[in-house]
């Protein structure tokens, strides 16, 4: 086991936006002028109301950044668009409604995404893991035979998130940044047209953070893109714009700066009304989030 | 690059190696053994065909099946009633119902009297009642030990009703006294070489199929939906239909398997299709490797020729025996022996059975 | 890269092609055999008994383990003490006994398959045991096949008849028949039936309600519990309000001990609705407890108490072999007698030889601790005298009615007018 | 009177039940593990009654003597097992069903050994023998007894669980295994205090049942599968569950078995367990958690 550590055994590894261009390159017209629209929005357990009458609409090309404490209800929000928990309300992609149907279902409509720890398949290799996520519009026959070659866009794929030179090596012994590029190469592969990334850069070093946000950029202008995530710095230097959330409510919604300089936000975050509306109050509303996101790395998937 | 490479993919060149050289070993068994070891043998390898499904179902798709000889039973108790019918002759009462039964051949029994239809029924209904439970099991999203449970409590029903129907089904003394396989005399030793023969030939034949599920992206996508089901589910599949395709398939094979033992056995009763060999089966396919092609083969012939040999020679010692090996290979070695054999695939094999508790 | 993800196709291919040809072979060779050897040429394997030494090999095929070990390994020692007296009285035609033992696990296809490995591996001269109907069934075309001899020591469901066994214990009309009429006898109008659900008691009640039918007895009741059912509350509350004179029980094993636990409880008495069993021997009655069931009344051929010099030298034997403690039960005898029988019939017939020793088996006797027994050549039972006994304080059984003489068998009831149709 | 008789059967075959899954559902509910060695703890404490009453020879004192230590005995295999092969399974919770199988073959084949293939004998105490009558309702006493002590034990279960700072960490190692570890519990202590709990309960069955039933090496094979689904068919984790689904399969199979047969009865509850599983897949009473699985 020893001799398989990551650190030993794998070279560097970092993302190729030129090689995403050719898998958001093949776009087909099935999804244009795309969009997220949720309306009302109620999710309930056992009498907990842990997301109420929420309103949300993202556009492509509209990097939105959803924040909030812990139990804000983000996750939830998205474990409702993807049929993980029953919800009330109305989640449109497009025109397609994706409340009532089946999580498969769900991700065939073109919806993908990723989880806080991140989930790949740990026995099976980069490749098959990507080729997994290429095929769920395969026929029986061609999953009853062996994988004839590497299919083109899992290729792209491999190269996008830098993956190529540990394509064979079992997913399980990627180091963690490794594995959530190796996610959002699935959510590429997977040909999802809205992508909702639950906390994509936790445990990134610097530099990956900044490969990834430039690839989320990229991936941004095509494609509708949710990202959940506590980083302000990340989220200053990425996101076009954020929602905040606080006791499944949303809070504020807006640019950066705007919802920095909101009192309703800074109260939240402080647990006291804004003194100022001086540049003081913002700093400390991202020194408090950033505080807040080093906690959650406690808190439950 | 290339050590990793081995690694992960289980060396073909040798598995084709090992596939050649079980064919010809059983190849030559006739030659070697005695007409009765010969029969033993034939009887171990019906049961090896249900380990090889099992190996697809538990192994490959963690799906821990307690009631394999429902379908073992089903296949068996199909080809006993066609064989019943048959010796009867045409328009003939098998010999018990004149006995124990209304002296009538019941309707449902009917279709079996024609050779094909009996065959095809064999592969037809164990299949269909897989699916169905299958798919309304899975689909709920019952998994885990709660699979387990419900399959071992199908396996119990089972015994029950076909006990409860002794006017139809023999009760517990099952079907017995078969004198002829599709015409060929039972009792002439070259018929039971041909046999031996025909189920060596249809392990293999399963042998293969199941290389090929593995090796195939289906068998990839089984591994993914046993180790990360929400996952695969995420990524637009229907994992329970991955499932039922796995369990189909390892029902068949446990039914062919079934209907093999019955002509080379000679009979099939309630004591085959309980929750006790529904339990053994589990066994040897746990130490000769789930994860692995030829493991469940070999460690189901082996644990059918140990309990053969061990109870010849200590009547009691093959109760503990077999406790002790269910103990020290599943804590132990839950590889089976495949994880010491081949020290260069022990780490796909052993970290292959790290579940996802469902609870 | 890519070629190395292409490369295997070549050994799918191979693999599939070696395969086919392998199976081609296979079924070839043996559709040729088959030609050559199936029309008319399925004669049995030849009988590799050897009795040219000083010692003849013989099988005891009892379960040592699993669900019936705790009734068969009784019927294992008794036969093994009569093996050791043979030998010790210069054993048989001159020849020492050699026992094989293997264990049939409480499986019918282990018992079929130990049934193959003793005539053909060990090539005995005959096989003694066997306890359940199913292990029988399952044996008896191994012997058929085979031509082998099995002595089966159990009182059974009747209606089978097979040139290769010998019936010791009792067939339907030595045992639920005598027991109809004694019930008879003492005025029982209306009888509740509660049996295991398997072969013996449906075929047992089957029986009894064409004799019921025929001698005006009324059958309240028919109720069956599934093999080691444990909860008899319900099937004693449907007794309780049928109020019956007599129950009927044909239960198997464990489940007696739950039922008269049960039928304890729920306050019936022995005097109130008495239970007639006829799978309750000295052996059981500890297990269920002498507290829960004396009183009650079983029908059998033998008890540990019949008076007579053959049994109790039998019981002295056996208590000096295995423990004062141990108790001796109809199978237990029936299965001592059987050995006792092959060795006369092999005795009268001169051989060892399975065709010699059947031709020699009618009429032959033996001085059994029950009384007299004598081998009915035509369905190979043994005529017995039936017993009715009450269970004692003191766990064994005290006979209340014997038939006075041996009943000759009659596995399909044809000397039975109301039997007409049953089988 | 019939269908009040029947009620009382039903009732009283729940309390078997729920005896003999109440352990199951510390261990298997609680725990994830699936003994199946639990019907051979079961055993052991019969046996233990069967070895008491030798002993001591009343039957009343042997009996109240017997529960106790027939607690201790299930108890210590119970701790016996955990500490030699569970406790590196805890990853692997379908494992552990096999390998605790193989203990169950090794258990019985032992008991047959040391107490003979026989089954053996345990008288029931005098004030136990017969019936009450109640409205000419005759209801014998063992079963009466039996069901108290089926409440006795569930009432002490749940206060123990509720009220002590062990049912505390237990609830909290149940919940969150790593936080409580984190919060200085330890969750090896936990382990072991709960399988001995839960192996104990078996035990007491084991006494119990000795009222009841024969009392031999096979005593737990014809529980652990109603023992399994009972805990199934009533929701992980909750003690409520179980009690409302042993109650429910035993007035079930008293009134199936009443109007139809005792094997058409066990075939028509399971097929009513598979039914309601479709409806409620986690049971009767499930908590629901936040996590992918």
């Amino acid at each position: 086991m020893s001799d398989l550590s990551p650190a030993a055994a794998q070279p560097e590894t970092e993302i190729d936006l030129a090689a995403a261009e050719a898998l958001l390159g093949t776009d087909t017209s099935r999804f244009r002028h795309d969009y997220l629209e949720i309306r009302g929005l109620r999710v309930e357990f056992d009498g907990f109301v842990a997301v109420r009458d929420v309103d949300l609409t993202v556009t492509q090309g509209d990097l939105r950044f959803l924040i909030g404490p812990n139990g804000a209800g983000k996750t939830t929000l998205i474990d409702a668009v993807t049929g993980l928990v029953r919800a009330s309300g109305s989640v449109a992609f497009g025109r397609t409604e994706l409340l009532g149907r089946s999580t498969h279902r769900i991700a065939r409509a073109g919806v993908g995404r990723t989880f806080q720890t991140a989930s790949v398949f740990d026995e099976l290799t980069v490749l098959q893991n990507l080729d997994i996520a290429a095929g769920a519009r395969r026929g029986p026959l061609t999953l009853l035979r062996r994988r004839p070659g590497t299919p083109e866009a899992v290729e792209h794929a491999l190269e996008t998130v830098g993956l190529t030179a540990l394509r064979d090596v079992p997913a399980g012994v990627l180091a963690h940044g490794q594995k959530q590029w190796l996610e959002i190469g699935m959510l590429l592969v997977q040909d999802a047209h809205l992508l909702l990334l639950d906390e994509p850069v936790a445990g990134m070093t610097q530099a990956e953070r900044e490969e990834t946000g430039q690839l989320l950029r990229r991936i941004g202008s095509q494609r509708v893109v949710v990202v959940v995530e506590h980083d302000m710095e990340f989220l200053r230097s990425f996101a076009d714009s954020v929602t905040v959330m606080h006791q499944g409510r949303v809070l504020a919604e807006g640019t950066v700066q705007e919802v920095q300089n909101d009192p309703a936000v800074v109260e939240v975050y402080l647990g006291a009304p804004a003194a100022a509306s001086d540049g003081a109050a913002a700093g400390a509303t991202a020194g408090a989030v950033t505080s807040e996101a080093a906690t959650s790395e406690g808190e439950l998937p | 690059m290339t050590v990793l490479n081995a690694l992960v993919r289980p060396g073909r060149t040798r598995t084709l190696a090992a596939f050649g050289l079980a064919a010809a070993l059983l190849l030559l068994a006739p030659v070697v053994l005695s007409p009765f070891r010969l029969d033993l043998l034939a009887k171990f390898l019906c049961l090896a065909m249900v380990a090889v499904g099992i190996g697809l179902a538990w192994g490959r798709g963690g799906l821990l099946t307690l009631g394999q000889g429902v379908y073992f039973g089903l296949g068996a108790y199909l080809m006993a009633m066609h064989l019943k019918l048959a010796d009867a002759g045409p328009g003939g009462v098998p010999d018990f119902m004149l006995l124990y039964g209304t002296g009538q051949v019941p309707g449902w029994w009917e279709p079996l009297r024609s050779p094909v239809s009996a065959i095809l029924l064999i592969l037809v209904v164990p299949a269909a009642l897989a699916a169905l439970l299958g798919w309304a099991v899975f689909t709920r999203r019952v998994r885990g030990a709660y699979f387990a449970i419900l399959s071992q409590a199908l396996a119990a029903a089972f015994a029950i009703l076909l006990i409860g129907q002794q006017q139809t089904t023999g009760g517990t003394n099952g079907l017995n006294g078969f004198r002829a396989f599709f015409g060929y005399d039972l009792a002439d030793p070259v018929n039971k070489q041909m046999l031996y023969l025909i189920a060596a030939g249809v392990l293999l034949v399963m042998v293969a199929v199941v290389r090929q599920l593995t090796v195939s992206r289906f068998g990839e996508l089984l591994v993914a939906v046993r180790d990360q089901e929400d996952r695969v589910r995420f990524l637009g599949y229907d994992p329970a239909a991955v499932k039922v395709v796995a369990y189909v398939v390892a029902a068949v094979m446990a039914a062919v398997g079934g209907a093999l033992f019955v002509p080379i056995v000679g009979i099939i009763s309630p004591a085959d299709v309980g929750v006790v060999p529904s339990i053994g089966f589990l066994i040897g396919v746990a130490i000769g490797g789930r994860a692995t092609l030829l493991g469940p083969v070999l460690g189901s012939i082996a644990v059918s020729w140990a309990q053969t040999s061990i109870s010849e020679q200590f009547p009691s010692g093959w109760i503990y025996f077999q406790g002790a090996l269910f103990i020290l290979v599943i804590a132990f070695l839950p590889g089976g022996l495949a994880s010491v054999a081949g020290t260069l695939r022990r780490r796909p094999a052993v970290a292959g059975l790290s579940e996802r508790s469902p609870a | 890269m890519r070629l190395r993800s292409t490369s295997p196709h070549g050994a799918t291919r191979l693999s599939t092609v070696t395969l086919a040809a392998l199976c081609v072979i296979a079924l070839s060779a043996c559709g040729a055999r088959v030609d050559a050897g199936s029309p008319g040429a399925s004669s049995s394997a030849e009988s590799c008994v050897d009795t040219s030494g000083d010692t003849v090999k013989i099988g005891f095929l009892n379960s040592l383990s699993g669900t019936m070990a705790i009734s068969e390994q009784t019927v294992h020692d008794s036969l093994q003490l009569a093996a050791q007296e043979i030998n010790a009285d210069g054993g048989v035609l001159g020849k020492q006994l050699e026992i094989v033992s293997e264990d049939g696990q409480s499986e019918p296809t282990v018992f079929a398959e130990k049934a193959g490995k003793l005539i053909t591996s060990d090539c005995v001269a005959a096989v003694f045991g066997g306890w359940t109907s199913a292990s029988r069934k399952a044996m008896l075309p191994v012997f058929e096949a085979q031509d082998s001899l099995l002595f089966y020591p159990v009182q059974y469901e009747g209606l089978e008849s097979s040139p290769n066994i010998f019936y010791t214990g009792a067939t339907t009309n030595q045992q639920i028949v005598p027991a109809l009429d004694y019930l008879a006898e003492q005025g029982t109008k209306s009888l509740f039936l509660v049996g295991s659900d398997y072969v013996f008691p449906r075929t047992a009640n089957k029986i009894i309600n064409a004799y019921a039918e025929a001698h005006d007895i009324e059958i309240v009741g028919e109720e069956y519990a599934p093999l080691g059912h444990t909860d008899f509350s319900t099937i004693v509350n449907k007794v309780k309000s049928a109020d019956a004179d007599a129950v009927f029980n044909t239960l198997n094993g464990d489940s007696n001990v739950a039922f008269f636990k049960e039928y304890n409880n729920a306050g019936i008495s022995a005097h109130d609705m008495p239970v007639v069993s006829v799978s309750i021997a000295e052996e059981e009655v500890g297990g269920i407890g002498v507290e829960n069931i004396e009183g009650q009344l079983t029908a059998w051929n033998y008890y540990q108490t019949v008076d007579s010099p053959a049994n109790s030298a039998f019981v002295e034997a056996f208590k000096a072999e295995y423990g004062e403690d141990r108790p001796t039960s109809d199978p237990m005898e029936a299965a001592y007698t059987s050995l006792y029988l092959w060795k006369a019939m092999v005795e009268k017939a001169e051989s060892f030889d399975v065709d010699d020793v059947t031709a020699a088996a009618d009429g032959v006797t033996f001085d059994a601790p029950e009384g007299e027994v004598v081998v009915n050549g035509d369905n190979h039972h043994i005529a017995k005298t039936a017993l009715i006994g009450k269970i004692g304080a003191d766990g064994l059984i005290h006979t209340e009615w014997s038939s006075q003489e041996p009943i000759e068998p009659d596995p399909f009831l044809e000397g039975y007018d109301w039997a007409d149709g049953l089988s | 009177m019939d269908i009040i008789a029947q009620l009382f059967a039903g009732l009283s075959l729940g309390s078997v039940l729920l005896l003999a899954a109440l352990g199951l559902s510390l261990t298997f509910g609680q725990m994830g593990v699936i003994n199946m060695a639990h019907g051979e703890f079961m055993m052991a404490g019969a046996y233990t009654a069967f070895v008491v009453q030798g002993v001591i020879g009343d039957a009343g004192i042997s009996l109240l003597v017997a529960l106790p230590l027939g607690f201790l005995v299930g108890g210590l295999l119970g701790l016996l097992l955990e500490a030699t092969l569970i406790h590196r399974m805890y990853r692997r919770p379908l494992d552990t069903l096999l390998v605790t199988w193989g203990v169950a073959l090794v258990l019985q084949q032992v008991a047959r050994d040391v107490f003979g293939a026989p089954n053996v004998d345990v008288r029931a105490p005098a004030w136990l023998s017969g019936a009450v009558e109640i409205g000419g309702l005759a209801l014998p006493r063992t079963r009466l007894f039996i069901l108290a002590l089926a409440i006795v034990c569930v009432v002490a279960l749940a206060l123990a669980l509720r009220a002590t700072p062990l049912g505390r960490r237990i609830r909290a190692v149940v919940q969150n295994r790593d936080l409580a570890e984190a919060s200085g519990i330890s969750s090896r202590g936990t382990d072991r205090v709960t399988f001995f709990v839960g192996s104990g309960l078996a035990g007491i069955a084991g006494v119990a049942l000795t009222l009841l039933g024969s009392i031999g090496p096979t005593l737990g094979t014809s529980y652990i599968v109603d023992a399994f689904l009972v805990v199934v068919a009533g929701g992980i984790g909750q003690i409520k569950g179980t009690v409302i689904a042993a109650t429910a399969l035993g007035l079930m199979q008293a009134f199936f078995e009443y109007s139809t047969t005792a094997s058409v009865a066990k075939v028509l509850v399971f097929v009513a367990i598979v039914a309601f599983l479709q409806l409620r897949p986690q049971g009767l009473v499930s908590v629901r958690t936040r996590s992918l699985a």
